[in-house]
């Protein structure tokens, strides 16, 4: 176990250089997945149901075919076909193809490859589908009902890995068990209990998702694609094409934001196809509609909280019931909400049960600490309505049952050494919280969020440069920041400037695994495994040095880019110095680092939300908003505050006007950036942030991933901050203006 | 002896005891042993000679990679979880 | 979007020769914000897009302190609302113009053009509604004025016939002691289609206390903008209070007749009617007491 | 057959001429016809602002107008912000104020700065956040990128020698 510097001597770390691909982004010369071009280039688009929920009775493209300038078209059929019994690899291709059955609306169906985009889309319209339509379920309600049309026909509900009998839309039910709820009620002196429902809402990426594949004679595939994983991505291709992983290359271009969204594939597999069938390659982007329909927004669904307390304020039970739409395909995130649903609560007698339920929308995908948000806008406003019926200030009652290390997650294990605490302490501390808010129809809200964050595996090398720098070779795709912070850990460990680390993010077969960028883990594990590759590169240069002036290698001393001697205080040489003799004594240097990490410490983050409402209108006014989370040790400021902006953006537009809205045939109506309602600059104050840093000593730097969790409390905090300012309690998401109107007029 | 915990869907399978003492070094061995004591519990726990791929398994609260192979120590905890996916 | 073809016609003559031998299959272009967005979802699918842009009668901005104020149909909004005229004497058009998209959709996008898409939902049509304002149409060889209140017909549709085209926009000159406002609620600060848009004209007696005449106007609230006459006959002679401002807005609740979407409930919209008939007049009668 | 028509205009004050079908947009003319890519589609329904360039001055969602029509006008697009190799005050002012994450919204935000400081040199909070309300960003929550526009607006007035 590395044990972490003392952060007071750091020297690049917790400074905020300029990140290294800043130049090509401020110039337009960074290549994103829809700039990229090659020759004989073609153009693909893909048909998509109009239907929520059909068999496919027969398919005919003759005609699209027919059409001047298309060159290729591809149906399921041109897919592998599904081994018997494999239900999973049936439900990955079923989701880039359908076959027999088309599941929600934008269910893609065929891929059309064209000399131009718009002859491919033209082609669209010529291709006929004979659907015989069947029932819908939207919701889990509608889904759950014993009634309601089966989805998947023959799938029967999980327990544990198990194959229960029961023959319904649930796919699987979780449960987490611990001491004895009952008793627990039982001896509460006061109860409260609510059923929290949300919307579908998505990840808002202003980047549509593009690829492009070539399939050469050779039988070899190649990728170039905006992606959260160009490994993840390698294997699913080679998963859902039947072919061996040596054949494909995925090469990662700059990505414009994912958020968990772009951890799936989508068109890959497709343009694939077309290119094996055209012989060229096949570039397909998604329009704005597609990406809303078509890809993996975060489900809807409803967290049933129920919380026993004495009256001095200490928890004696908690009990959850959540239910998530999957989307068409079985895999919401109901496991992880179940986990993080009473994270930050201690308490000996806790019950979870979690229902992933198939509804007739797309295959729900990860959206930044997926499933942790929809559950605490349930069990953050039962707290708060405790402490107010307690008449004990939100954040002290949460200080008083606050987890600390050593206590037990619901599903089993302890806690690891966390922030909660210092995080409550500094929102109890912030310049908002201090200071006093009045007036009428005004209210300010708290609440805190969980995120468990993930290790997975990370490699990086490091090669010498005869000048003393460095490159740096990395495969974890750059959304916020990263390549600067991971570098910024190389050069710490390497005691050079940080200028002299060159990150270059590369392809499949140049690096070794690397997993998601996605479950906030990728300037904790990639930037670990720079850490070990640099500590090699150190090692090799003390050896190389001992050879060179002929002394033991132990005696040799590295600091502040300096190479020394116990043996001969004469001896010295620079960093810079000894990697220009590098060729002539022996070659150049080149260091590896790999790291799965086992231990990962989680991140809390709280959010304080002041807001006013116009009871005329219902409109709400965020008046001040200040975000707190635990970094463990900040690499680059400037970019966590800017993760804790961005996750606190999302959090209010998933509060106020952020839905999926659907008629009642089961068509999403608002799939356009006009109307599915993000916020804009007009629409946000300014983000205060607090950084918390109680290091993660399973990190050499003490690291934690602050990608998520900041989240996760902004939807409870402003549900609070509305009960304060109206008086009154909201159970459904998004609290939109005509919500909050229909809530006033309740009872007057 | 490793303490392990019975995830509460399998409770049912284990006359309701959620956590038992076991031998073993390692979470093959552990897994072993629990099967003398609750007979069959292991089909519900392995596939082949590998951990079902929707169960993960934590040792000291850390999910380990190593499934069957990670190394149990004296006064270690042993869970089984749900396989979760990366946020 | 279906292959198009497109002419640019530097002269009336020219583009109304067009529009008489191929108008059916011709869509008249001016800013494309709204147009462009319907072809791509094959709302529309002509064969020729002849762009106005250049047509010089359809670029007059000018103001006559007796005729008001001639607006061609293909000026654009930012000339609109930049223009020291306009800002004197038409402020609500300024309301208006000022929010339709934002700043680079006003960079191209025209009142002619947010007239003749003739949305329910229109920023500017209300405005024009109140004001009085008619268009000047005209096809080869006839030219006719319509008022703006009867010139949109539906969702999308409004009276041009297929060989027509229209030229201008003509407000009245602004009376003594009148003023006019434009509001409309959305749930974001910007970028939104109004859930209800109100404009409102106000015509007080010399001594301020009583209305000698007013017109409401509602957009998104009935297929077509709303122009709410039991307001305009309730009001005139009426004292200026709350109670017949009140009043007003609870006519123009009933006048209204909404559909429920995704951007606010049928009772919702009512609601909102009501509150902003209220608020738009009250900016009317400040806008007369403050010039 | 779908006919192509001769298109002359000047973008980054250099001359430009193409070849396109009408109902290709500028935003598509600029990417796949000329091959500068540092506009970039968000939505094509002039909804995000990923795609504004200069018009004659002016602002637009470059994906709402069609390349036939900026025959004969002057366009500004993001490869034309900076002076060769010097980048101007914005550019310097969004990387020193970490106002991007993914950067896939930069190059519209910083067209729309430069539109903003050329018409309002020393705008307030709120004029700034107006301004940029076209501009969708779902990384940043807008802090930084107000800050950076604050900061671009000192920046050039020091480099005026104001």
């Amino acid at each position: 176990m590395t044990n972490i510097k003392d952060p007071k001597k750091y020297e690049v770390i917790g400074t905020r250089p300029l990140r290294p691909d800043g130049t090509d982004k401020v110039t337009g010369r960074a290549i994103y997945g829809g700039d990229f071009e090659m020759t004989g280039l073609i153009h693909g688009k893909i048909f998509r149901s109009p239907h929520p929920h059909a068999r496919i009775k027969s398919i005919n493209y003759d005609k699209a075919l027919e059409l001047e300038g298309v060159i290729a078209v591809v149906t399921a059929d041109d897919l592998p076909v599904n081994p018997v019994g494999n239900i999973a690899i049936g439900y990955s291709r079923g989701n880039i193809l359908a076959k027999d059955k088309v599941l929600y609306v934008g269910h893609a169906i065929a891929g059309v490859a064209a000399t131009d985009p718009h002859i491919a889309e033209e082609a669209l319209n010529l291709i006929e589908v004979d659907y015989e339509l069947l029932s819908a379920a939207m919701n889990v309600e509608e889904a759950m009902d014993s009634s309601s049309q089966r989805i998947h026909e023959n799938s029967f509900m999980k327990e544990f890995g198990e194959m229960t009998t029961t023959n319904n839309n649930i796919d699987e039910h979780f449960q987490h068990k611990m001491g004895n709820v009952d008793k627990g009620f039982d001896n509460a002196d006061l109860i409260v209990e609510g059923k929290y429902s949300t919307v579908m809402v998505h990840q808002g990426y202003i980047e549509p998702q593009a690829a492009t594949a070539l399939w050469r004679a050779d039988g070899s595939l190649t990728v170039w694609n905006s992606t959260q994983g160009s490994f993840p991505d390698r294997d699913e291709l080679s998963n859902i094409l039947d072919i061996p992983i040596s054949k494909i290359k995925v090469v990662p271009l700059e990505i414009g934001g994912g958020f968990g969204g772009k951890i799936p594939i989508y068109q890959e597999p497709v343009a694939a196809l077309l290119s094996k069938k055209a012989g060229k390659p096949v570039k397909i982007i998604m329009s704005r509609k597609e990406v809303f329909e078509s890809t993996g927004p975060t489900p809807g669904g409803y967290t049933w909280v129920k919380i026993g307390v004495k009256n001095d304020g200490k928890i004696t039970a908690m009990q959850s019931e959540l239910a998530f739409e999957a989307g068409a395909y079985p895999g919401s995130p109901v496991g992880m909400g179940s986990l993080c649903v009473f994270a930050a609560y201690k308490c000996d007698n806790q019950l979870v049960d979690g229902y992933d339920v198939i509804v007739n929308k797309p295959k729900t995908a990860a959206y930044r600490a997926p499933g942790s948000p929809n559950a605490a806008f349930a069990t953050e406003q039962v707290i708060d309505e405790i402490s107010q019926k307690l008449g004990i200030d939100p954040i002290d009652f949460r200080m008083m049952n606050a987890i600390s290390e050593g206590d037990r997650r619901v599903d089993g294990p302890k806690f690891p050494v966390n922030g909660l605490k210092q995080v409550l302490e500094s929102m109890k501390n912030s310049p908002q919280y201090q200071k006093k808010l009045e007036g009428p129809n005004k209210g300010r809200g708290i609440a805190v969020g969980y995120w468990f964050n993930v290790g997975l595996q990370s490699s990086c090398s490091i090669t010498v440069n005869t000048d003393g720098s460095v490159n740096l070779i990395e495969g974890s795709t750059d959304i916020g920041g990263s390549r600067a912070s991971i570098a910024m850990q190389a050069a710490e460990t390497l005691e050079i400037a940080y200028e002299s680390v060159n990150p270059s993010i590369v392809d499949t077969s140049t690096v070794g695994y690397t997993a998601v960028t996605g479950g906030s883990r990728t300037t904790f594990s990639t930037g670990y495994a720079a850490h070990l590759a640099a500590e090699d590169v150190r090692d090799q240069m003390i050896k190389r040095a001992s050879e060179i002036w002929g002394v033991s290698n132990d005696s040799v001393v590295y600091s502040k880019g300096q190479f020394s001697s116990n043996a001969d205080p004469e001896l010295n040489m620079s960093f810079k110095k000894l990697a220009s003799q590098l060729e002539k004594t022996g070659g150049s240097i080149a260091g590896n680092g790999s790291i799965n990490p086992k231990k990962v410490g989680g991140s809390f983050s709280g959010s304080i939300c002041d807001l006013e409402i116009d009871p005329d209108t219902g409109k709400s006014t965020i008046l001040d908003f200040t975000a707190i989370q635990d970094a463990g040790k900040a690499i680059h400021p400037s970019y966590v505050e800017g993760q804790m902006q961005g996750g606190s953006a999302q959090g209010i537009g998933w509060a106020l006007n952020e839905e999926y809205f659907y008629d009642q045939n089961g068509i999403m109506n608002n799939s356009s950036l006009l109307d599915y309602r993000m916020p804009t600059s007009l629409d946000l104050p300014d983000i205060n942030t607090i950084i918390v840093e109680v290091p993660d000593p399973s990190h050499p730097y003490g690291v934690r991933g602050v990608g998520e969790a900041n989240i996760v409390p902004p939807t409870p905090a402003i549900a609070n901050a509305m009960k304060r300012a109206t008086g009154k309690r909201f159970y459904n998401l998004p609290m939109n203006p005509p919500a909050v109107i229909s809530k006033l007029n309740q009872d007057s | 002896m490793a303490k392990v915990f019975i995830p509460a869907l399998l409770h049912t399978f284990t006359r309701n005891v959620s956590q038992i003492d076991v031998e073993g070094n390692n979470v093959r061995t552990v897994i072993n042993n629990l099967d003398m004591e609750f007979p069959g519990i292991k089909s519900k726990l392995v596939e082949g000679h590998q951990i079902k791929p929707s169960i993960s398994v934590a040792v000291d609260g850390n999910i380990t990679p190593m499934g069957l192979l990670e190394e149990v120590g004296e006064q270690s905890e042993v869970h089984f979880l749900p396989a979760i996916s990366g946020g | 979007m279906k292959y198009v073809d497109y002419e640019r016609p530097t002269s009336l003559k020219s583009a109304l020769d067009i529009l008489s031998e191929k108008g059916d299959v011709t869509k008249v272009l001016a800013g494309g914000t709204d147009i462009l967005v319907k072809l791509r979802v094959r709302r529309e699918q002509p064969d020729l897009l002849m762009d106005s842009k250049e047509i010089p009668e359809l670029n007059e901005l000018s103001f006559n302190p007796d005729t008001g104020l001639t607006i061609g149909a293909a000026v654009p909004l930012y000339k609109l609302y930049a223009d020291a005229d306009v800002k004197k004497h038409y402020p609500a058009l300024v309301d208006s113009t000022t929010i339709i998209g934002g700043i680079p959709i006003q960079g191209r996008a025209t009142l002619g053009g947010n007239l003749c898409n003739a949305a329910p939902s229109a920023d500017a049509i209300p405005t024009l509604i109140v004001l009085g304002a008619t268009a000047t149409i005209q096809s080869s060889g006839n030219t006719r004025e319509v008022s703006v209140s009867e010139f949109c017909t539906g969702p999308g549709s409004n009276v041009l016939k297929s060989n027509e085209i229209l030229v201008t926009i003509n407000v009245p000159a602004p009376a003594d002691n009148s003023a006019a406002h434009y509001m409309r609620f959305i749930p974001r600060n910007e970028m939104d289609i109004a859930v209800v848009g109100v404009g409102s004209y106000v015509k007080l007696n010399a001594s301020g206390d009583k209305f000698e005449s007013v017109n409401v106007s509602l957009a998104s609230v009935a297929p077509t903008p709303l122009n709410v006459t039991e307001i305009s006959e309730f009001l005139s002679g009426k004292d200026v209070n709350d109670e017949n401002i009140e009043k007003a807005g609870q006519l123009a609740k009933e006048a209204s007749k909404p559909i429920s979407d995704m951007r606010g409930t049928a009772e919702y919209r009512q609601h909102l009617c009501s509150v902003l008939t209220k608020r738009s007049i009250n900016k009317s009668i400040e806008r007369i007491k403050g010039a | 057959m779908s006919k192509k028509v001769h298109v002359q205009t000047k973008i980054n004050g250099e001359d430009v001429e193409f070849l396109c079908e009408p109902r290709q947009s500028l935003l598509e003319c600029l990417r796949d016809v000329i091959g500068m890519t540092g506009t970039k589609e968000g939505c094509n329904d002039g909804n995000c602002g990923a795609c504004t360039v200069i018009l004659e001055g002016r602002t637009v969602t470059s994906c709402l107008v069609l390349g036939v029509e900026v025959d004969g006008k002057e366009l500004t697009t993001i490869e034309g912000i900076a002076d060769g190799d010097k980048l101007h005050p914005i550019q310097t002012a969004f990387l020193e104020n970490a106002a991007l994450q993914c950067g896939i919204c930069t190059p519209g935000f910083i067209i729309a700065t430069k539109s903003l400081l050329d018409h309002n040199p020393d705008p307030s909070e709120y004029e700034i956040r107006w301004w940029l309300a076209n501009n969708l960003c779902r990384c940043t929550g807008y802090d930084k990128i107000v800050r950076a526009v604050q900061d671009s607006a000192k920046k050039i007035k020091a480099q005026a020698g104001g």
